[in-house]
């Protein structure tokens, strides 16, 4: 990778990975992370990895980010107003943050790993050196993610479907439960709707 | 490798058949759930259990085998992996019994919650046998993702969203933490395997900035996990707002799973290099033992008392972990499995006086149930006690061992404020008992009627409590025959290792 | 030529904005954001310490790290929808019935 | 070094413009082709100063359709919808276009050539992953039209590009299957592998063509294309009777010609994949590098060049054809409704793309042994 090359790119990604955490609008940021996700696809092409490069294209910004633009229509989520309050511990997280970035950079500035030390082989990163990999020493790593994706299938329709109709018309076991600890932090909550219907 | 050989592959189905009966269970679950409605969902609880069955008788040829590994290192064959998938067992077969009534009552999705249930076994069971660190982070992620999933399952009440949101958020947000130590870890030895790594941190590269940060962000990632201060924000909240039986479960099934990876590579195969990383786990052990036994005592909800005192026990495991050594592994294996029964009987009580979708979780709630529920109330009782380490419970010999690690491994002060704080402790465990006892119920107090689920939960806990409490010889013998064959893939590989040099 | 570590280092900070995403934004979905921004970083780091070893197995790694993105962001996402459902809000702070 | 990167450019340079060609063809196509259908005339009334009638030519409708109406569409008001988020509604469509276009690089329209002394392939780029690359920039085409539909701040438009935006997420997924048949079989990612693995014959006869080994995979490539470019039967992202017109109600002018044209350089897109996947891409039957050789054994000499056009020539002939065919199609099927456009392809395409994946394997190892 060439010194212009990689200035430009990571300027692009760190510009954007900045622009996801500070746009106000939802789907800004979501364009942020995108561009992002793209880079880094470029990225892992120019290191040698291109199959992984395109499957980061196709699965993770193709398709995952997709998911994230649905549920933000879906709810409508509506760019923040500023936010109020908070400072201190935002800029607590910003400095551990900071702190913890700051760590690692010095430790990458320590190891030794110029380009030139390992030459890798015409076969490194093609599709059929990383089947071999996936199908012999990761055979039970890959036999597990298949079941991992099966439980995020099961669970995210468990959450997401229509909630089943209520057979008895008895009190809902959410007001229930609020009013049984003694905490009526229902009341405020019926106003707020009823305000807004 | 860049030539496809299965051939070369070490396949060995035995270790996996446990696995495999789980995972079948829950899909069997999952398609017979399929017309079956929330509110009679009692008979995939059986299936579950059947299978949960199955997979114990299973998991018996693997005890007593000598430690080996299979699938290229990625699986590990010993008593200590059979430990484990013993207890998780144990625990989801509990936790299913304890759900029985719970589940229709609360109209969870019953298909869903079994199979799910079963899932995040699955999870903790792929951890506890693990022997690379990819294989660990998918495991580990199978079971956060079933459990967060699990603890937003009554979806009519915001607190368990809540829950739900809390520990995906946290819980997702640790998860990066333990990827990028991985990386770390996997940059600095240029292997994922554990016995590799361990010799690399034994060997010259053990001061390599690259391999201590990972171990660092490891530690962090685990720490979430099995909620250690400072990384325990996320515990009361979701043990509160989650459904009881759940919440028996993360108690317990999580800090298996999670202790199981975490054990085994700290303190099996980092354990020679304990140098780098004990004095760390002492404060935290410290922290975490003093926090959550502190704001314990200002708990007014049960399950959220109950969520700081799994913190503290938390803290207790870490004791023995800063320890180190092979006495403190044997001891730290046997507190898991006391605390496993402990927590599970007293989750059950708290789930037992729930009904009809009606939460019962504050202490308030439990005025006068000595008269209303005399059995309940006593049950609660033993579990407060072993909790709280009187003897002759389990809670008490699991503590004495540890801490017993602790001192003749010379950590003085710690062992100091490790018992200061069960004293503490003791203060608001037994301030339960006292308004069980001695205040005034209600007027008209809820019937709770025997169910045969509820039961069976509650004598299986009281059972291990007690047994474990009377006569722990033999679960003592289990527990250090399980870390010291763990402990012999160490000396395998540095003998090896040897060969080779 | 750019030394590997350049890449790395780019990763660790990418990294460090996802944490501070997480930790300073309120906005739920903007939170799941971050962590993806987290594993994201972990992958590039993956790939980065992979290529200076010359081993595949850092890009095999980076294929789970894929799918288990996938898998969190779709649970997440679920959990978002069931909660906005009872709350009608998605900034994290308005989630207190319990204490944080 | 500077003479390979002319290459490069000159060969980008023209892949670009036989596309916009082409989209504009089909274009002309369309109308035309419509017209024939339904009986009717069509556009046949802008000519040049009446040069057409006055030689007593029937009107084709070309100055309609190739000059006065992109000129129309381009000097239009831009129109901006009120609360519209402007840079977002400024930059779809060309999000939408870009990655169609780009998508072109990576297909080989000839065998290589050598001019000059330089070897020259017919593909403006080689990247060994090409069928990934394919795949990927498809997958990144959701994004110009679910932000196009967001942008503009209209329910209509919101609603068209979620339809869209679910649609081309799930045929990607058969699309993918149909891909990983094709690349299983030719044991290649390369396209012009791909395309080179097709000349020949099979019985001294059959032409060793895709879709002679795939034709469930060339089936469902043609469903899923056709639904991921959003035209009849799959256009409910612009169901005009129920969304005005989708995710492009609110544009206008030139913004609105650019979706017209990521419209047909999809249609373009999706025939050229085929073609080369399935039916030879620039392979003509019987002929091989020094000219035909018949079934019947008769061998008709050619020289290198001419083999080398005839390769081209194929190529856009094939491609025509397919174009004309799902052109054909739109105005044939009437539109599907949502729930059986996702029901078509999760519950009938993915499981018969699975099967078909199955099937492969289990034949490629069969004859492996």
């Amino acid at each position: 990778m060439t010194a212009w090359l990689f200035g430009f790119l990571a300027t692009l990604a760190l510009v954007s990975a900045l622009g996801v955490i500070l746009q106000r609008n939802p789907v800004h940021s979501l364009m942020a992370l995108i561009v992002t996700l793209l880079v880094t696809a470029v990225f892992f092409i120019a290191l040698g990895a291109v199959t992984i490069g395109f499957l980061q294209a196709i699965i993770y910004a193709g398709a995952i980010m997709v998911l994230f633009l649905f549920v933000i229509w879906l709810l409508n989520i509506q760019a923040e107003e500023r936010e109020a309050g908070h400072l201190a511990l935002k800029s607590f997280g910003a400095l551990a943050a900071a702190a913890l970035v700051a760590e690692l950079l010095a430790i990458a500035g320590r190891a030794p790993a110029p380009e030139a030390a390992v030459k890798p082989s015409p076969a490194y990163g093609t599709i059929a050196t990383l089947a071999a990999a996936l199908f012999s020493h990761y055979l039970i790593a890959f036999e597990a993610t298949s079941l991992l994706l099966l439980v995020a299938i099961v669970g995210a329709v468990a959450l997401a479907r229509r909630m089943p109709r209520r057979r008895s018309t008895a009190a809902s076991p959410a007001a229930a439960s609020v009013s049984a600890t003694g905490q009526d932090v229902s009341a405020p909550e019926v106003s707020r709707r009823a305000a807004s219907a | 490798m860049n030539h496809f050989n299965p051939g070369a592959l070490d396949i060995l189905w035995l270790p996996l058949v446990p696995l495999i009966v789980v995972a079948v269970g829950a899909v069997v679950v999952l398609l017979a759930g399929v017309r079956v409605s929330d509110d009679d969902s009692e008979g995939l609880g059986w299936i579950a259990l059947a299978f949960l069955g199955a997979a114990l008788l299973f998991t018996l040829p693997l005890i007593g085998q000598s430690s080996s590994t299979a699938f290229a290192g990625a699986i590990a064959i010993d008593n200590y992996a059979a430990y484990f998938e013993i207890t998780v067992i144990l625990t989801a077969a509990v936790t299913v019994l304890m759900s029985l009534e719970y589940a229709p009552d609360f109209r969870l999705a019953g298909a869903e919650y079994y199979s799910l249930l079963l899932f995040a076994a699955l999870g903790m069971m792929l951890m506890a046998a693990a022997g690379d660190l990819i294989v660990i982070f998918l495991g580990l992620e199978t079971m956060s993702i079933a459990v967060y999933v699990l603890s937003g399952l009554m979806r009519q009440d915001p607190r368990s969203n809540e829950a739900a949101m809390k520990y995906f958020v946290l819980g997702a947000f640790s998860t990066g933490f333990l990827l990028y130590g991985i990386a770390l870890v996997y940059g600095a030895t240029d292997t994922i395997k554990l016995g590799p790594i361990a010799a690399a941190l034994a060997g010259a590269k053990g001061g390599s900035p690259l391999l201590l940060a990972g171990l660092g962000l490891l530690l962090v990632g685990f720490g979430f996990k099995v909620a250690a201060v400072p990384f325990h924000m996320w515990t009361p909240d979701v043990y509160e707002g989650a459904p009881t039986p759940v919440t028996a479960f993360m108690a317990v099934g999580i800090k298996l799973g999670a202790f199981a990876a975490f054990l085994r590579i700290f303190l099996v195969y980092f354990g020679a290099a304990a140098t780098h990383w004990n004095q760390v786990l002492w404060v935290i052990a410290a922290l975490t033992m003093t926090t959550g036994n502190l704001v314990a005592l200002v708990q007014g909800n049960i399950k959220r008392m109950l969520a700081y005192s799994a913190i503290a026990h938390a803290g207790y495991v870490l004791v023995g972990m800063t320890a180190a050594g092979a006495q403190a592994g044997s001891a730290v294996l046997f507190y898991l499995l006391a605390y496993a029964f402990t927590n599970l009987g007293a989750f059950s009580v708290v789930a037992a006086l729930e009904r009809r979708g009606e939460r019962r979780d504050a202490i308030a709630d439990y005025r006068g149930l000595a008269l209303s529920h005399p059995g309940l109330a006593a049950l609660m009782v033993v579990f407060l006690l072993s909790l709280t380490g009187v003897p002759p419970l389990a809670g008490f010999v699991g503590k004495f061992y540890v801490f017993s690690a602790a001192l003749n491994a010379g950590y003085v002060w710690l062992t100091i404020i490790a018992v200061l704080n069960s004293v503490v402790s003791a203060y608001y465990y037994l301030s339960v008992v006292v308004v069980m006892y001695m205040t005034e119920g209600e007027a008209r107090p809820i019937a709770v009627q025997a169910q045969p689920g509820m039961v069976a939960a509650l004598a299986l806990s009281l059972i291990g409590t007690v047994m474990i409490g009377v006569y722990p010889g033999p679960y003592m013998g289990a527990a250090s025959s399980a870390f010291k064959s763990a402990l012999s893939h160490t000396q395998v590989s540095s003998r090896q290792l040897k060969l080779r040099g | 030529m750019v030394p590997i570590s350049y890449v790395f280092g780019l990763s660790a900070a990418l990294f460090g904005i996802g944490v501070c995403g997480v930790l300073v934004r309120r906005n739920i979905i903007v939170m799941i954001m971050s962590i993806e921004l987290m594993l994201n970083a972990a992958n590039l780091a993956f790939v980065a310490l992979g290529r200076s070893l010359g081993s595949t197995d850092g890009q095999v790694i980076v294929f789970f790290v894929i799918t288990v993105a996938a898998a969190e962001a779709a649970v997440g996402l679920a959990i978002v929808i069931s909660i906005f459902r009872s709350r009608e809000t998605a900034n994290a702070d308005e989630f207190n019935l319990m204490r944080w | 070094m500077f003479i390979d990167l002319l290459i490069g450019a000159v060969k980008a340079v023209v892949v670009l413009l036989l596309v916009l060609n082409l989209t504009a063809l089909l274009l002309w196509f369309e109308r035309k082709g419509s017209a024939l259908i339904q009986d009717r005339v069509g556009a046949n009334r802008a000519n040049l100063l009446g040069l057409g009638a006055r030689l007593g030519m029937p009107n084709l409708g070309l100055i309609n359709t190739l000059l006065a109406d992109p000129v129309k569409l381009f000097t239009k008001e831009d129109f901006v919808p009120d609360g519209a988020d402007r840079f977002l509604h400024w930059l779809a469509p060309f999000l939408a276009l870009f990655p169609v276009l780009v998508t072109f690089a990576v297909v080989p329209i000839g065998d290589a050539v050598t001019i000059a002394g330089h070897r020259i392939v017919l593909q403006a780029a080689s990247l060994h992953d090409d069928a990934l690359y394919v795949l990927a920039t498809i997958g990144i085409g959701v994004y110009g039209i679910a932000l196009g539909g967001w942008a503009s701040n209209n329910r209509w438009s919101l609603l068209g590009g979620i339809r869209a935006s679910a649609q081309m997420i799930s045929y990607e997924l058969a699309m993918g299957l149909g891909v990983v048949a094709v690349v299983m079989t030719f044991g290649t990612l390369s396209l012009q592998e791909i395309c080179r693995s097709q000349g020949g014959v099979w019985f001294g006869w059959l032409p060793r063509w895709g879709i002679f080994v795939q034709p469930v995979a060339f089936l469902m490539l043609l469903a899923a294309g056709m639904a991921e470019s959003k035209r009849v039967p799959f256009d409910l992202p612009e169901a005009e009777s129920e969304l005005v017109s989708g995710y492009f109600t609110e544009y206008s002018g030139s913004k609105q010609a650019v979706f017209m044209m990521t419209d047909f350089a999809e249609v373009a897109l999706i025939a050229v994949l085929l073609t080369t996947f399935f039916l030879g891409g620039w392979q003509v039957p019987y002929l091989y590098r020094d000219g035909f050789i018949l079934p019947g054994g008769v061998h008709w000499a050619l020289s290198g060049p001419a083999v080398a056009i005839l390769g081209v020539i194929s190529f856009f002939i094939k491609t025509l054809v397919l174009c004309c065919l799902q052109l054909l199609v739109r105005w044939t099927l009437p539109r599907f409704r949502y729930d059986q456009l996702m029901r078509f392809g999760w519950k009938f395409l993915v499981p018969v793309g699975l099967l078909n994946l199955v099937a492969t394997a289990f034949v490629i190892v069969l004859a492996g042994h």
